[in-house]
């Protein structure tokens, strides 16, 4: 068993007609994710990459969803949870940028109280190699094996398991959290999860600039977790007070400082890559 | 996204947040006649107005016109007065902190209250601060408004007077999406009523589309900031030399760290986002060309963004803009043979690993 | 609380539901001139009023005047026709049927829709009816207004129009503390528009505190629990011949059972509360005197409402309205043995069990 | 261990000051509860019954209250019950009648999402005899025992526990559920503990018109109750249409009638009472 997903997650995408939803079922089929049907109101009855399309979730329950893509634009995309929330899919990803924060906090709360799993907004998915996939990571950067791997970027997320994977390094589940403000996995969340994963053995966090979720981790690793962490944080050179692309990659205040959740991660033990390419060389 | 405090007292006085009464000029010729002493305030959105000569008094015509004359069109630390709010002057008795922003540790908002008002918060002892996390779905309610007035030590009508403004600005934090709402200071008056001196409100810049009403520049961006702004990119201008263009804003970052820590300064960051688009490319150059880099840096993973849709936009970018100056490229992932096999038919070799990439942007900049 | 539709449709109105223009009047003489055929609707809160000739149309001014003096002062099913609501004749395409109402086993809102309007929706094959339990703390969201149009088989405008009311109607709920809004038939015109023809509003009686404006008298009180309504009493008239004082509804409730399993028929259901006091007890004997029974049984399990207080009402009700028929008292619990004692020395035995007391008053009162 | 409450549970009573908190404050103390606190709005540092008085809920944190007991009118009680949830006290017993039930609701469902348990509004209380009462039920009426009582009444369950300690029924737990449409906990709620009470051998319910909890409860016996399980049913001669007394306590549309609940009663097996005094006999 992996984390989160497995060979039998059977997924829908909210919003499959568009053109998120057309192009990344489309490759999520083609990694094998068993996804088994898509919403777009309206387009009840068509077809997408032969994925079947309904009007609403409701009407996709006779097909046991335990997963849904939500890949509405910002406006709709609370909305869009609701519904999922209501036909108590157990599993909700966002991968919609650009959503209110104030949403997202009423989906994550209202998620915590339906025990429900909220990935993203705002981030590539989660991904178990080499059996299922939600999201937008490319399918060819992965290899089945012992790593699990947590980030709150997107395309960093690739370069590095890209690198693992070239230096023979397998992974066991890639999780993307997202790069917006609140966002529904923490690092801490994860970890839980990955101490827990029988298949995992190793664990590679990748985080960022603002926030202190990489301090909280580094406490939470020096008394939850036996397993082997490596980390690598981005942002070392950004000017204070600049958004650097995601929401939450912001330092503020002097919180939030590169140099301060290294320093946090040295002290849990945890070696910092300087590099990305630097974290096969780390985690061996 | 920052809003001018007249804009923050326009939200606050909606809601039904007392505010003093004054009206906003952008010209002496707006001036109203005085009917008492009143207070000119510049509207700029950074710190330290006052002690920077933003605000000045005024008890008579005379003394208003040159206030106001005083005050537009001067510059305040580096930003032009266009605007002032002319309020009228009121009896501070006491003066209060209030303000609710988004934890984000906690994920939850957060609500401060203060006896220590009218100086920066950071300044007042945290024992001195009433702090609570709010849960955001039952939300403000009464007893947090019981808690704050018995920590503050207000009783009667003055506390009554607070609980209907904390509750009315939790509202305006809901309801108009804000990331802060910030009463600094909260005044009360001689004659006992409660009044939002000065207000920052910070909007979620992802929210706009539902409060499409505000409309403010950032001052702290550059010229050519707004203009990546208004172009879709994330784009933000730094002092070195080297040009970045890449993918993802991890990866950008995580490419400008790369430069810096070869002593190859960066002069910008510039996510090229997830759209699969020659133009994209091109455009993205057109704006560090602007920040005249000497070298650039493009650093592609691709996947959504494919590697030989960078490639053209890359070409088309050298012919159009007939860039002479050194580009190395970085391309992995999808189509990244294809990519390759593009510039070298243009003269440009792509490198597939980061780091020789970053070695030969740094070298070719003329750096260590 | 039930609300008579124009009510209902102000309230609809204000929170933009659409419905068809009109007004109210209480007497001809307040009619307006003609502008088009009309609908007069004789406002009853009672179902079945257009069968009953509540309902009339006109399409000139004599056919209005008509309608209207041949309405108001009429009863309908027993009620008298005091207010008519004189409304523009829509043009009607099609018929539905909305409703939110308190799930009472699920403890949730609940919401119905069906595109067999215009009829008792109870008469309606639940195949044909959309039901769906609405989590209070989401709330109506607009998925749930798209599986509804997608329900009625509803496209483009006409089903962006449903999903706005829908959404608004949940507002009304939830804001004016409804029981039930229930829009019944919900017009489709002839000209494409989507309109509220008729609108029943039932609120929340515990919420009128926060609900000044509604002010309705329950036509279906009789004019005694009306009184005893305004003295804070509950209070139900039944048709039997023992009047009834107990303290607490289930208590109550059980001695009316037990008096008509012993065929003494009960006069009415009077809940003294949960309130020690005297002049609580007299008052009660007031209305249930008002009542006319054979005989009174007083059945008290003292707590808060002490025995001894309520033998005390017991003997200064009875030497204040010299009442001279039965009365029976059983008294158990708090001040059990005084209450008991203050009976005796006015002449009157208590029992301590509530089946000799049953079985005494039915006696009493000449039955069985 | 009893049901909800024990010996050592700790209760605050919020609105200790208006008179049914002074009340019966004073009447929890006489039966041996452990009342720690009360609370009421600017008269901190005041006391009542000699129990200390806070303005806030957050003042008493330190006494570590498991319960509380709000006491406040029906305008103010959905404030007090969020006060009580963010203070994190597992026990909520709302006292005040008249609340509108869509505050009710909201109380409800954000208490479930938090653990906490909800008992009322406008019901009785609680009693564990002869160790811990909550609520306004008479302190004298109480034996200890092994019979547990649920009930949608107040007077009426005093009437029965009373006829229940005469004849020698000692009582486990008494839980009056509360005569609103909405209250916090269902027949079934209780059920579920009586059966996995230690100290509970027998049940006897006391049901009303209105709603279906009781038809729901004899659904569940039928399939979950080990225990010997008897019920009195009142509202038999109550006319349709008509409210007796309790908000909850009318047939609409032919539902919520005393037959059909003594009908769902009886083919779940459970013997219902024709008078209330009837049930020491039954439970023997």
């Amino acid at each position: 068993m992996s984390v989160l997903v497995d060979k039998e997650t059977r997924v829908i995408v909210q919003g499959i007609t568009g053109h998120q939803g057309k192009f990344h079922s489309g490759e999520m089929l083609k990694f094998g994710t068993k996804v088994v049907a898509g919403t777009s109101p309206g387009k009840g009855g068509t077809e997408v990459n032969g994925i079947p399309v309904f009007n609403t979730v409701r009407e996709t329950r006779h097909l046991n969803p335990d997963a849904t893509m939500i890949a509405v634009a910002a406006p709709f995309v609370k909305d869009a949870a609701f519904e999922a929330l209501d036909a108590e899919i157990p599993l909700i990803y966002i991968l919609t940028e650009h959503v209110p924060f104030h949403d997202t906090m009423e989906i994550l709360y209202h998620c915590r109280r339906k025990g429900v799993t909220l990935i993203g907004p705002n981030g590539p998915g989660v991904t178990a190699a080499m059996d299922c996939k939600i999201g937008i990571m490319p399918n060819h950067i992965f290899k089945k094996g012992d790593i699990a791997v947590a980030s709150r970027s997107g395309t960093l997320t690739y370069e590095i398991v890209g690198a693992l994977t070239r230096n023979g390094f397998g992974q066991s589940t890639v999780i993307g959290l997202g790069g917006d403000p609140v966002v529904g996995l923490t690092f801490i969340d994860v970890l839980k999860m990955f101490e827990n994963d029988e298949a995992t053995n190793k664990i590679v966090l990748v985080g960022e600039i603002g926030g202190t979720n990489e301090e909280r981790a580094a406490e939470y690793i020096k008394s939850h977790v036996s397993k082997k962490v490596v980390a690598y944080i981005t942002g070392r050179s950004a000017p204070p007070g600049k958004r650097m692309g995601h929401a939450g990659a912001i330092v503020e205040k002097g919180m939030g400082t590169a140099e301060s959740k290294i320093k946090a991660f040295n002290h849990a033990g945890v070696e910092v890559a300087e590099y990305p390419v630097d974290i096969p060389s780390l985690i061996k | 996204m920052n809003l001018y405090e007249y804009m923050g007292k326009e939200i606050f006085s909606s809601f039904g947040i007392p505010v003093p009464s004054g009206y906003v000029i952008h010209d002496v010729a707006d001036l109203k006649p005085l009917s008492g002493s009143v207070v000119v305030k510049s509207q700029v959105l950074i710190g330290g107005r006052g002690k920077s000569g933003g605000i000045k008094f005024a008890s008579d015509e005379a003394q208003l016109k040159e206030a106001v004359t005083g005050l537009l069109g001067t510059k305040i630390r580096g930003y032009t007065v266009s605007t002032l709010l002319i309020e009228e002057k009121i009896n501070i008795a006491k003066e209060y902190y209030v303000s609710i922003s988004l934890n984000r540790t906690e994920r939850k908002p957060l609500i401060m209250a203060s006896a220590s008002g009218g100086v920066e918060i950071e300044s007042v002892d945290p024992k001195e601060i009433y702090t609570r996390i709010i849960d955001p779905l039952t939300g403000y309610s009464d007893y947090i408004g019981r808690e704050i007035v018995s920590f503050l030590g207000l009783q009667g009508e003055v506390a009554s007077q607070f609980r209907s403004l904390l509750s009315k600005l939790y509202k305006v934090f809901k309801e108009e999406d804000c990331e802060l709402a910030e009463i600094n200071p909260l005044v009360l008056t001689a004659e006992g009523k409660v009044l939002a001196a000065d207000a920052k409100v910070v909007i979620d810049s992802d929210s706009l589309y539902r409060h499409q009403k505000y409309n403010v520049t950032d001052p702290e961006k550059t010229p050519l900031e707004l203009e990546a702004q208004g172009k879709g990119y994330s784009f933000v201008e730094m002092d070195g030399l080297i040009g970045v263009i890449a993918n993802g804003a991890g990866l950008t970052m995580a490419t400008l760290d790369a430069l810096t820590l070869h002593k190859g300064n960066p002069r910008n960051f510039l996510d090229l986002g997830g759209t699969d688009s020659i133009d994209i490319v091109v455009n993205a150059f057109e704006l560090v060309l602007k920040a005249n880099p000497k070298a650039i840096l493009v650093n592609i993973f691709g996947g959504v963004t494919k590697c030989d849709t960078v490639a053209s936009g890359i070409t088309a970018a050298k012919a159009k803009f007939n860039i002479s100056r050194p580009i190395v490229v970085r391309l992995s992932g999808v189509r990244e043979e294809e990519g390759r096999e593009i510039l070298k038919n243009n003269g440009i070799q792509a490198y597939s690993e980061m780091m020789p990439a970053i070695e030969a942007v740094v070298k070719a900049a003329g750096g260590a």
